[in-house]
C-alpha cells in the first residue's frame, strides 16, 4: 500500500531521526511512503501572516501535485507544515473562489482531493488497528505524551476533541505497555515561535514543561512534531544551564517509540542522533518487562 | 333529414401550381387572407405571409374558422372621456377577408353560426364580418375515425355555406364550384388563373366517411334520453374545461366584459363554454347545473336537439375537432351510441 | 423624453416603510413627486398580483418595500415576502417582464434619508428607460378577428 | 396486465373500492380514462405508454367523491400528484387505494403515503436535459427578445382552462379566476388576460407542481407550458432545495422560509 | 352608493403652502362617489372636528377621508370624531399630504395633483370600507405561572393579592428555584433564604395560590384569555395529604450517596428526600429513578414499613389535569454551564475547581460545609483561592458570545464571604470588565477590593494545572505590561456563564412562543414590551428570559404581573378589527396558511353535514391570536381569507385609482 509523503525542510534536517523512524515502522506494516514529486516549502510559519494567497498557493501547490500523483491522502509528520496544508485543504474545499484564485497562481488544475494527515492520524488509521500483534518488546516506562500547538489546533479546523487535553498518544502508547502520564504541560507552548529570535523566552517555556514531566516522574517525554523535539532535545543544554539544573530526560518522537516496541533496531530509528542520550540501559533494564517475548533484540546507542 | 345543399352558379378549374399565384395577387389586392397553418401539433387560421407558411395536410384543422366571423375577443364598443365629455364609439371593419381552406362541415357551421347571430335582432359585428368575408372551402380527401360529417347529414362534398368550393380532382388541378356571388366576385378579380371547366361527379374525388350513427333516430328519440343514466358514466372523464366549445365552428356562446377606469374603457365580447362550472351559476349562488354530467348532456342536447327545436337544424357539423382536442378523451360519438343502445 | 414624468407605485409595510417615508416627511427630505404610496400592513399581505395590476393601470415603476429582515413587526412576514418576491422575479424575468421596473427595498422606519434616495433613485432610472407601454399593451392584443391581428403572432 | 386486472377486480369485488379509475381505449383507439365500477367492466382496462394521462385530477371531481373508496391507477406523476395532495390535506383518511405497476410490472397496491413517500425517493424521474435546454435557450435571449416570444405564444391562449382543468394541483373550488370581486385576472382572452392567468397559475403552482407537463400536451393552441413549469420547479430547487411532491409533510416554498434566503435583488 | 367626504387639511402652512388645498378639495368634488369636499385651515382643531361632523350629519355621509397628516399621527383622532358623529370609525381613512406630499415635494402644480390622486386613492379606498366593530374575547382570571422561583413567586403573589387565582407549576419537590441555594445577596449581604422562606411559605398558604410541585406543563393551547393548559403531575410516592413530614423515611434510607441537586453535587441526599430544610412543601418525594424498591422490582420498601403516617405509596401513577387559564406567565429560570464545560481548566477532572453556584452552597450555613469554606477534594481551608469571571461568558470563540450579567456582582461577594471567613487567606479575581451597574453594586466591588483587599487582576486565565496539590493558576495581568501571572491557588471558582435550561426549547415548543438563538425565551420586543412574548398572553419573567439578578427578575415578576392583572381587570378583551378571516365557501382547506401565520392563529373547522358527517375542513382565524399582517391573505390561492382595513377589494381600488392617463388607452 502506498500513501502519499509530505516531509517538509524539518524531517531532512533536524528532524532526520522522525523521518528514518516513520519510514522503518511503516515498512513493519507494509506501507510504503511515497514522496510528493517536487514538493515545495509549506509556507510556516510566516507565510501567512504577510500574504494570504502566498500561504495558500504554496501548500495548495503540494497538494496538487499529490493529487496528480493520485494520492487520496498524504501523510505530513510536522506539525507546521500539517496545519498549514490542512488549512489550505479545508479553505479550498469550502471556498470555491479562492480554489478559482489559487489555481490561476499556481498554474495547476486540481480539486483538492488529496487529504492531509499527520502522524498521529496515520497511526490511528493504519498502525494502530495491528499494533497489539505486532508488538515484541512491551515498553515500561512512565511516559509524558507532549502534543505542542499545532497538532491540535486550532479546534474549529481540526476539531480534535479535548484539544486542551487530548489523549491520542496516550491511547497509542498504552498498546506498547506504556504508562502514560496525567500532566499539565501536554499543550503548552514550547516557544517554537521565537526559537531564533528570543531563545530565552524559548528556554524558559520549553524548561517548565521538561521539569513538569521530570516532577511527575516521566522516564521519556514523547513528541510528533520536529519543532517541539528540536526545543525540548537540542536546546537542553542552553535549558539545564537557564535554570540552572540538569534535567536528562530524552525526547523521543512516538514513531521511535514504537519502533522500539516493534523491536526494532534503534540505529535505525535514529535515536543515536538525540542530543540528550537515550541510554541503552532505558529500553534494556527497565524499559523491558520480564513477560516480553524471546527473540528480543539488544539495544546498542 | 334534409342534405343540405346549395345552388351552383358555376364550374372552373385552377392549377394547383397557381394557388401561390392566387395568394399573392389576393394579398396583393389589400385584402386579408387567412390560410391554415401549423404549430406543432396544432393547425389553425392566419393571415397568409408565404406560400411556404400554409399547411395543406391536415384532416381537420385543430382550431375552426369561426373567428373570422365571432373572434375570440372582440370590442363592442369602447368610450374616451374628452374634454369632460364621454365620446363611444362602435367599430368598425373595412378589411375584406378571404378564408381558405375550411372544410366542407367548417362551412355548414359557419352559416349556422351566422344564422344564429343575424336571426332577429341581427348582430353588428358578426354582420359586417359576414358580409366582408369570402369562404373558399377544400373538400376532404381524407378523413379519421373522428370524422362524421355524413352521420349529422352532411358529407366532404357539401357547399353549402361556401363562397367557393375546391375539391383536388388530380393532374395538378382543383374543381372550383362558384357558389355565391361573392364567389364569383373574388374568382372575376382573378380570372385570368381559372378555366371554365363542365359540372363533374366529384363524389369520386372526396373522402368516402363511415357513417358512425343515425341522427334521424337520434332526433326522434332525444326527449328520452334526457333522464339516460349513460350521461354520468359517460361524463366521469369530463374535466369541465372550455376546450371543446372553443375549437367548435358552432359554438356561439359569449360573455361580455367591460374593462374600463375613469378616463376610457371598452367592451368586450369573450367566447364562454357551457362546460364550465360557472358558465349557469346564478348571482344567488344557485347552480342549475351543478354538475360535470349535467353540463356535457346540455352540450350534446343542444347540438342535437335545442338547435333542432329552435333552429330546424342540427347544430354539430361532424367535424370531430371536439373529441380530437379533448384532454380527458371525452367522445361525443360514443355518448351518441351509448344513448341510441340503451 | 425629457417631459416623461413616470408614475410610480410603492407597495409599502405600515411599519417600517410607510414610518420611514413618513421620517421622510418629518425631516423635510425632497424627493421626486412621481411616487405614490399605498399602504400595506405587511410586506407579507402584499399580493403578487397587484404588481400586475399596477402596470395594467400604467404604472412605469414599482417599488415593493418593508422592514428589514428580522426587522418585522409581525416577526416573519417580510421573509415571506421575500421568498415570494424571489419567485415572482424570477418568473417575470423568464416571461421577457421588464423587471428593472420592479425595486424590492428595505427601508426601516428610521431610514428617511434612504427612501427618499430610493424614489428618486427609481425615478431616474425609469426616466431613462422611458414609459412602460409594453405590459398596459397586452390589453389590445389579440382582439377582434384573425385579420385584425388575432393570434398576433410577430411575423 | 393481467396481474393489474385481476387486482382491480379483486378490489372491486372485495368492495374495497367502490370505483376504480385506470385507462381504457376509446372508439377512436385514443387511451382514455376508465372508471371500473363492476369487476365484469375489467377486461376494458388498459395500461401501457400511451396511459399517460395524471389520473390523480379525478380524485378531486365531486361526482368522483360520491363514491366512499376510490381506487386509482397512478404512474409516477400521479403518485407525485398524490402525495402532493396528501400533503396539502386534499385527501381523506381511507378514501383512495393507491396502485401502481412499477417498472418491472410488478402491480404495487400502497397501504399508506409514507410508502408512496419512499417509493417516489426510490424512483426520481430525471430531469429532462433538452427542456432544460431550451429555458436556457430563452435565457440566453434578450429581455426583449423573451417577450416577444412569450407575447406571440400566450396571445394564442384562448382561455379554455384546458391546462387548469388538466392538472392536478388546481383544485380550488373557486378558481383566481372565476373571481369578479375584485376582477384579479382579466377574463378577455387578449394578451393581457393571458399573461395575468399563466403568471397567477405558475406563481400558485410554484413548488407545488409535479410536473407532469399534462397542462403542455392538453392545451389545444401549443403553448409550450412545460417550459413554464420547468423553469419554476427548477426555481424551486435551485432558490429553496425544494421539489414537490416528494413529502408527506406541508412545508413548501412559499409556506415556509429561512431567515438566509439569499436574494440579491433587494436594496 | 356611496357618498364621500372630503376633508382638505391645510395643516396652517405645513400642506397649504405647497398645495393648493382648495383645488384639491375642489377635484375631489368631482370623484365618482364624493358627496361633499372641503378644505379648511386646522381640520384637527376643533372648529375643524366640528366641521367633519357637522358634515357626516347634514350630508348623510357614508365615508370620510381626511386629507391631512400621516395616519399614524392623526388616524385615532379622526376615528373618533367620525364615531362622534354617528359614523363607523372604520369608515374614516386618512390621505397623508403632509409627510408623503407637502414636505417632500417643492410647490408645484404637479404636487397639488399628487395630492389630489391620494385623495382619490383614499375614496376609491373608503367606499369599500364597511363597518367594523372591536372584538371582544372572553376572559378565564386566572393565571399559571410555570417555575417557582422568586421571579415565579413574585409573580404568584403579586397576581394573587391582586385578586385573581394562579396556579403554580414547579417541577422540582420545592419551590425556591435558585435563589434558596444562594448564600448571601449581593449588594447588601443579607441572608437569601431569609427574604426567600417567608415569601415561599405565603405561596404555599395563599387562598388565590394553588401550587403543584413536582409537576409539569404537558401542553398549552388555546389563546389569550382562554387557554387550556394541561399540567402532569408526577408520581411523589408520597400521600402529602396523610404525611407528616417528620424525616424518619429520609433518615433509615438506605441509599444515601445520591449526589445532592439543591447543593449543586457537593453533599449527597438519600432516595425519599426532601430538598432543603425550608422546603415548601416540607414534605419528601421519591427519587424513583435512585429507589431500590422501584429499580429491583419491590426489593426494600424500608421507608413503608417505618412512615408513622403510612403516607408512602409506591402504586402512585404520574396524573395529569387540564386547567382553564386566562394568561400564562414563564419564570423557568436559567442553568449554568459546568466547569467540565472548560477544556483549559481541564475539562473538570479538578474536584478544586468550582463552580460559583458550588461556591453559594459551601458558604451557606445550610450547606454541607455548615459555611465553612473548605475545598471539595480533601475539606481543607484554601488559604488562596481564585474567581474567575467570564468563564464561558463574552467568548465567542469557544463559549458564548453575551455576558453573563451576574457574575461580576456574585464574585466580587464570594470573594468578601472569604475573606470574611477566612481572614488570613488570600483572595483573587480575574476579570475581563468589572460591569457593576446598579444601586450601590459599583460601591459594594470597591469594598471587596478596598475593604476586604481582594486582589482584583485585570486578564484572563489561560490554563490551570494541579502541581503538588495546588492548583497552578496562569493568567495575564493586561494592566502590568501584559505580564504572565501565576497563582498557586487551593480553590478555584469559576463565574460560569447563566445558559438557557435544557428544556426551554421544548417548553417554548408547547407554548408556542419564540427564543433567541440560546436558546432564551424571546420578549415580544425588547425595549417596549420586555416582558411579553409574541404569544398574546403568555408573559416572561426572571432569567429565563437572560440571565438577571433577584432585584430584576423580582421588578420583572412585578411587570408580568401587573401585565396579567391588567388583563384580568375587564370581563372581555377588546382587540383591534383590523384581522384576516375565511371565507368557508371557497376555502378548499390545504392550510398552507396555517405554517405561515406566526401567531398560530389558524385553526382547522369541520364543516359538517346535517347528520354530523364531516364534509370538509376549512381554516379558521382566531380573532384573539389574529394580529392582522395579511401573510395568509396574500398566499391564499384562492383568495379565501381576506382581512378588514386592507381587504382585497379596497387594495385593488386603490391600485387601480392611480391609473396613468397618458398609457391607459383602452381605446
Amino acid at each position: 500500500m502506498k500513501i502519499g509523503f509530505y516531509p517538509g525542510c524539518s524531517l531532512e534536517g533536524t528532524a532526520r531521526e522522525y523521518n528514518e523512524s516513520l519510514k522503518e515502522i511503516s515498512k513493519v506494516f507494509k506501507i510504503e511512503l511515497e514522496e510528493i514529486i517536487d514538493w515545495n516549502c509549506c509556507g510556516a510559519t510566516a507565510a501567512h501572516s504577510l500574504n494570504k494567497d502566498l500561504a495558500l498557493a504554496l501548500p495548495a501547490r503540494s497538494l496538487a501535485l499529490a493529487e496528480k500523483q493520485g494520492f487520496n491522502e498524504i501523510v505530513v509528520p510536522c506539525a507546521a507544515c500539517y496545519s498549514r496544508l490542512f488549512t489550505a485543504y479545508s479553505e479550498l474545499n469550502s471556498e470555491p473562489e479562492k480554489l478559482e484564485k489559487i489555481k490561476e497562481i499556481i498554474q495547476i488544475d486540481f480539486k483538492v482531493t488529496s487529504k492531509p494527515i499527520n502522524v498521529l492520524e496515520f497511526i490511528n488509521k493504519y498502525i494502530k488497528p495491528d499494533l497489539k500483534d505486532k508488538i515484541k518488546n512491551k515498553i515500561n516506562l512512565n511516559i509524558a505524551c507532549y502534543y505542542g500547538c499545532l497538532l491540535v489546533r486550532p479546534p474549529k479546523l481540526l476539531a480534535v476533541e479535548r484539544y486542551e487535553d487530548p489523549m491520542i498518544m496516550e491511547e497509542i502508547i498504552k498498546i506498547t505497555g506504556a504508562k502514560p502520564l496525567d500532566w499539565a504541560f501536554k499543550t503548552e507552548c514550547c516557544g517554537a515561535g521565537l526559537s531564533v529570535s528570543k531563545t530565552d523566552v524559548v528556554n524558559k517555556l520549553s524548561g517548565k514543561i521538561i521539569d513538569d514531566a521530570i516532577n511527575r516522574k516521566a522516564d521519556i517525554i514523547i513528541v510528533a512534531c520536529p519543532m517541539c523535539q528540536s526545543n525540548l532535545d537540542m536546546r537542553r543544554k542552553s535549558i539545564n544551564t537557564y535554570l540552572n539544573k540538569k534535567l536528562d530526560i530524552p525526547v523521543l518522537f512516538i514513531t521511535q517509540l514504537i519502533g522500539k516496541a516493534l523491536g526494532l533496531d534503534s540505529n535505525k530509528l535514529g535515536l543515536q542522533r538525540h542530543f540528550v542520550k537515550v541510554s541503552p540501559e532505558l529500553f534494556m533494564q527497565k524499559g523491558i518487562s520480564s513477560d516480553s517475548v524471546s527473540n528480543k533484540i539488544g539495544v546498542e546507542v | 333529414m334534409k342534405i343540405l345543399s346549395g345552388k351552383i352558379m358555376n364550374y372552373k378549374t385552377l392549377k394547383i401550381d397557381n394557388l401561390d399565384l392566387f395568394f399573392n395577387e389576393i394579398k396583393k389586392s389589400g385584402k386579408n387572407l387567412l390560410v391554415p397553418k401549423k404549430k406543432g401539433k396544432t393547425t389553425y387560421f392566419s393571415s397568409f405571409i408565404n406560400i411556404n407558411d400554409v399547411e395543406f395536410n391536415y384532416i381537420q384543422t385543430t382550431i375552426s374558422p369561426k373567428s373570422a366571423l365571432f373572434p375570440k375577443v372582440e370590442e363592442l364598443i369602447s368610450f374616451k372621456k374628452d374634454d369632460g365629455t364621454y365620446v363611444v364609439t362602435e367599430p368598425s371593419i373595412e378589411k375584406e377577408t378571404i378564408v381558405f381552406g375550411l372544410r366542407p362541415c367548417d362551412a355548414v357551421g359557419l352559416e349556422y353560426l351566422s344564422n344564429f347571430f343575424l336571426n332577429e335582432k341581427s348582430d353588428f359585428t358578426v354582420r359586417l364580418r359576414k358580409e366582408n368575408t369570402t369562404l373558399i372551402t377544400l373538400a376532404c380527401k381524407n378523413f379519421d375515425e373522428n370524422c362524421f360529417c355524413t352521420s349529422v347529414g352532411l358529407s366532404p362534398a357539401s357547399i353549402k355555406g361556401s363562397d367557393i368550393c375546391l375539391t383536388d380532382i388530380g393532374n395538378g388541378l382543383f374543381y372550383a364550384e362558384i357558389i355565391t356571388d361573392k364567389g364569383e366576385k373574388l374568382i372575376a378579380e382573378h380570372s385570368a388563373l381559372f378555366s371554365n371547366a363542365e359540372k363533374i361527379n366529384k363524389e369520386s374525388y372526396v373522402a368516402q366517411v363511415p357513417l358512425k350513427f343515425d341522427s334521424d333516430n337520434l332526433i326522434k328519440n332525444i326527449k328520452n334520453y334526457y333522464n339516460s343514466e349513460k350521461w354520468t358514466i359517460n361524463s366521469l372523464p369530463c374535466l369541465g374545461c372550455g376546450a371543446c366549445a372553443f375549437v367548435c365552428p358552432t359554438c356561439t356562446c359569449f360573455n361580455i366584459e367591460d374593462e374600463a377606469n375613469p378616463v376610457c374603457g371598452t367592451r368586450l365580447r369573450c367566447w364562454d363554454s357551457c362546460a364550465f362550472g360557472i358558465f349557469t351559476l346564478h348571482a344567488s349562488g344557485h347552480n342549475p347545473r351543478p354538475i360535470q354530467s349535467n353540463r356535457w348532456r346540455h352540450r350534446v342536447l343542444h347540438k342535437f336537439g335545442y338547435s333542432v327545436t329552435n333552429m330546424d337544424t342540427l347544430s354539430c357539423v361532424g367535424c370531430g375537432r371536439c373529441i380530437r382536442v379533448c384532454p380527458a378523451g371525452m367522445n361525443i360519438i360514443e355518448q351518441i351510441l351509448d344513448l341510441q343502445e340503451a | 423624453m425629457s417631459d416623461f414624468e413616470p408614475k410610480i407605485i410603492a407597495f409599502v409595510c405600515n411599519w417600517c416603510t410607510y414610518a420611514g417615508a413618513d421620517l421622510a416627511g418629518t425631516s423635510r427630505i425632497k424627493y421626486a413627486h412621481n411616487i405614490r404610496i399605498v399602504r400595506f400592513p405587511c410586506t407579507g399581505r402584499i399580493d403578487f398580483m397587484l404588481l400586475l395590476k399596477a402596470f395594467q393601470s400604467g404604472a412605469d415603476g414599482i417599488i415593493v418595500s418593508g422592514c428589514h429582515p428580522a426587522d418585522c413587526h409581525y416577526t416573519a412576514g417580510n421573509y415571506h415576502a421575500r421568498r415570494r418576491w424571489i419567485v415572482f422575479q424570477n418568473l417575470l424575468n423568464f416571461l421577457g417582464i421588464d423587471t428593472r421596473r420592479i425595486t424590492f427595498s428595505w427601508v426601516s422606519a428610521a431610514e428617511g434619508a434612504k427612501w427618499g434616495h430610493l424614489v428618486n433613485e427609481v425615478v431616474d432610472n425609469i426616466k431613462k428607460i422611458g414609459p412602460y407601454t409594453e405590459y398596459a399593451k397586452l390589453g389590445k392584443i389579440g382582439i377582434g378577428s384573425i385579420s385584425e391581428g388575432n393570434y398576433a403572432r410577430i411575423e | 396486465m393481467q396481474e393489474l386486472n385481476n387486482k382491480i377486480a379483486e378490489l372491486l369485488t372485495n368492495n374495497l373500492v367502490s370505483i376504480f379509475i385506470s385507462y381504457k381505449k376509446g372508439l377512436n383507439g385514443k387511451i382514455k380514462p376508465a372508471f371500473f365500477t363492476k369487476p365484469n367492466e375489467v377486461y376494458e382496462n388498459y395500461f401501457g405508454d400511451e396511459a399517460q394521462q395524471n389520473l390523480a385530477v379525478y380524485v378531486h371531481k365531486p361526482e368522483v367523491k360520491k363514491y366512499s373508496k376510490v381506487g386509482i391507477l397512478a404512474n409516477i406523476f400521479a403518485l407525485k400528484a398524490l402525495l402532493q395532495l396528501y400533503a396539502e390535506n386534499q385527501i381523506k383518511d381511507n378514501y383512495l387505494t393507491i396502485v401502481t405497476v412499477n417498472q418491472d410490472n410488478k402491480v404495487i397496491v400502497f397501504a399508506d403515503f409514507n410508502e408512496i413517500e419512499s417509493y417516489i425517493a426510490q424512483h426520481q424521474i430525471e430531469k429532462n436535459t433538452n427542456k432544460q435546454k431550451e429555458i436556457n435557450e430563452l435565457l440566453s435571449l434578450s429581455r426583449e427578445k423573451r417577450w416577444e416570444f412569450w407575447v406571440e405564444q400566450l396571445s394564442s391562449c384562448i382561455k379554455c382552462y384546458a391546462c387548469r382543468a388538466i392538472c392536478p394541483m388546481c383544485y380550488c373550488s373557486k378558481c383566481t379566476v372565476e373571481l369578479n370581486q375584485p376582477q384579479w385576472i382579466s377574463v378577455p382572452a387578449h394578451s393581457l388576460g393571458n399573461f395575468e392567468w399563466h403568471i397567477m397559475r405558475m406563481m400558485h403552482l410554484a413548488c407545488r407542481c409535479i410536473n407532469c407537463q399534462e397542462c403542455s400536451r392538453v392545451c389545444p393552441m401549443n403553448i409550450p407550458l412545460h417550459l413554464l413549469t420547468t423553469k419554476i420547479n427548477s426555481d424551486m430547487e435551485e432558490e429553496f432545495g425544494q421539489i414537490a411532491g416528494m413529502k408527506t409533510t406541508l412545508d413548501f416554498a412559499l409556506n415556509t422560509f429561512k431567515v438566509d434566503d439569499y436574494e440579491n435583488f433587494i436594496r | 352608493m356611496s357618498r364621500i367626504g372630503v376633508f382638505v387639511c391645510h395643516c396652517g402652512e405645513n400642506i397649504g403652502a405647497t398645495v393648493d388645498c382648495a383645488e384639491v378639495a375642489k377635484m375631489a368634488k368631482d370623484f365618482p362617489g364624493v358627496a361633499f369636499s372641503i378644505d379648511y385651515k386646522y381640520m384637527c382643531s376643533d372648529p375643524g372636528q366640528t366641521l367633519i361632523k357637522e358634515a357626516i350629519k347634514e350630508h348623510n355621509l357614508t365615508g370620510v377621508v381626511v386629507a391631512a397628516c400621516s395616519p399614524r399621527m392623526h388616524e385615532p383622532t379622526f376615528r373618533k370624531v367620525a364615531a362622534e358623529a354617528g359614523l363607523n370609525p372604520y369608515l374614516c381613512e386618512m390621505a397623508n399630504l403632509r409627510e408623503h406630499c407637502s414636505w417632500v415635494h417643492y410647490k408645484d402644480k404637479s404636487t397639488t395633483l399628487k395630492a389630489a390622486e391620494l385623495v382619490r386613492m383614499l375614496v376609491e379606498k373608503v367606499k369599500l370600507n364597511t363597518p367594523l366593530y372591536p372584538i371582544k374575547v372572553p376572559v378565564t382570571k386566572t393565571a399559571l405561572v410555570i417555575g417557582g422561583g422568586i421571579a415565579g413567586i413574585q409573580t404568584a403573589l403579586d397576581i394573587a393579592n391582586s385578586g385573581h387565582k394562579v396556579i403554580m407549576v414547579e417541577k422540582s419537590p420545592s419551590i425556591g428555584g435558585h435563589m434558596s441555594q444562594l448564600s448571601e445577596t449581593f449588594p447588601t449581604l443579607d441572608c437569601s433564604q431569609c427574604i426567600l422562606t417567608p415569601r415561599m411559605v405565603e405561596v404555599a398558604q395563599h387562598p388565590n395560590i394553588t401550587l403543584y410541585t413536582y409537576a409539569e406543563l404537558e401542553s398549552l393551547d388555546g389563546f389569550i384569555g382562554n387557554f387550556k393548559a394541561t399540567i402532569k403531575l408526577k408520581a411523589k410516592s408520597v400521600d402529602h395529604s396523610v404525611c407528616n413530614g417528620c424525616g424518619e423515611c429520609s433518615a433509615k434510607c438506605p441509599i444515601k450517596k445520591i449526589p445532592d441537586e439543591f447543593n449543586a453535587g457537593l453533599g449527597t441526599r438519600p432516595a425519599i428526600y426532601v430538598p432543603f430544610p425550608q422546603a415548601v412543601p416540607n414534605k419528601p418525594v421519591i427519587d424513583r429513578d435512585n429507589c431500590t424498591y422501584f429499580r429491583k422490582n419491590g426489593k426494600c420498601g424500608l421507608c413503608e414499613k417505618i412512615c408513622p403516617t403510612k403516607a408512602i405509596d409506591f402504586s402512585q401513577k404520574d396524573e395529569f389535569i387540564t386547567v382553564d387559564v386566562g394568561a400564562v406567565v414563564v419564570t423557568t429560570g436559567f442553568d449554568i454551564k459546568g466547569t467540565d464545560f472548560f477544556p483549559e481548566y481541564g475539562y473538570g477532572k479538578y474536584k478544586d475547581i468550582i463552580t460559583g453556584l458550588q461556591f453559594e452552597r459551601l458558604a451557606s450555613a445550610s450547606g454541607p460545609t455548615l459555611g465553612e469554606i473548605r475545598r471539595p477534594s480533601d475539606g481543607k481551608i484554601p488559604q488562596n483561592i481564585v474567581f474567575i469571571s467570564c468563564a464561558g461568558s463574552r467568548d465567542p470563540a469557544k463559549g458564548i458570545d453575551y455576558c453573563s450579567k451576574i457574575c461580576c456582582m456574585y464574585l466580587a461577594k464570594h470573594a468578601m464571604l472569604y475573606k470574611h471567613k477566612v481572614h488570613s487567606g488570600k483572595a483573587s479575581v480575574f476579570y475581563m470588565d468589572i460591569r457593576a451597574g446598579g444601586k450601590t453594586y459599583e460601591e459594594f466591588v470597591r469594598r471587596a477590593i478596598e475593604e476586604d483587599e481582594v486582589n482584583y487582576v485585570r486578564g484572563r486565565v489561560s490554563r490551570i494545572y494541579e502541581k503538588d496539590g495546588k492548583l497552578i493558576v496562569k493568567g495575564v495581568d493586561t494592566l502590568l505590561n501584559s505580564y504572565p501571572v501565576e497563582i498557586e491557588a487551593d480553590m478555584v471558582v469559576l463565574g460560569t456563564a447563566g445558559i438557557a435550561n435544557p428544556e426551554s426549547e421544548s417548553l417554548a415548543q408547547k407554548l408556542h412562543i419564540s427564543y433567541d438563538q440560546y436558546h432564551f425565551f424571546a420578549e415580544a420586543h425588547p425595549k417596549l414590551r420586555p416582558v411579553e412574548t409574541n404569544t398574546a398572553g403568555i408573559m416572561l419573567a426572571g432569567a429565563c428570559q437572560f440571565p438577571k439578578d433577584i432585584p430584576d427578575s423580582v421588578s420583572q415578576a412585578s411587570g408580568a404581573a401587573s401585565k396579567v392583572s391588567a388583563l384580568f381587570s375587564q370581563n372581555e378583551l377588546t382587540r383591534d378589527p383590523l384581522i384576516a378571516f375565511v371565507n368557508k365557501n371557497t376555502c378548499v382547506g390545504c392550510f398552507m396558511c396555517q405554517s405561515v401565520c406566526p401567531y398560530l392563529a389558524i385553526e382547522k373547522e369541520k364543516i359538517k353535514a346535517k347528520d354530523g358527517s364531516v364534509i370538509r375542513e376549512v381554516a379558521k382565524i382566531n380573532p384573539g391570536l389574529c394580529q392582522g399582517c395579511g401573510t395568509c391573505v396574500a398566499l391564499c390561492r384562492s383568495k379565501s381569507i381576506d382581512i378588514n382595513g386592507y381587504s382585497h377589494k379596497q387594495v385593488y381600488a386603490e391600485v387601480m385609482s392611480l391609473f396613468n392617463e397618458r398609457s391607459l388607452e383602452y381605446v
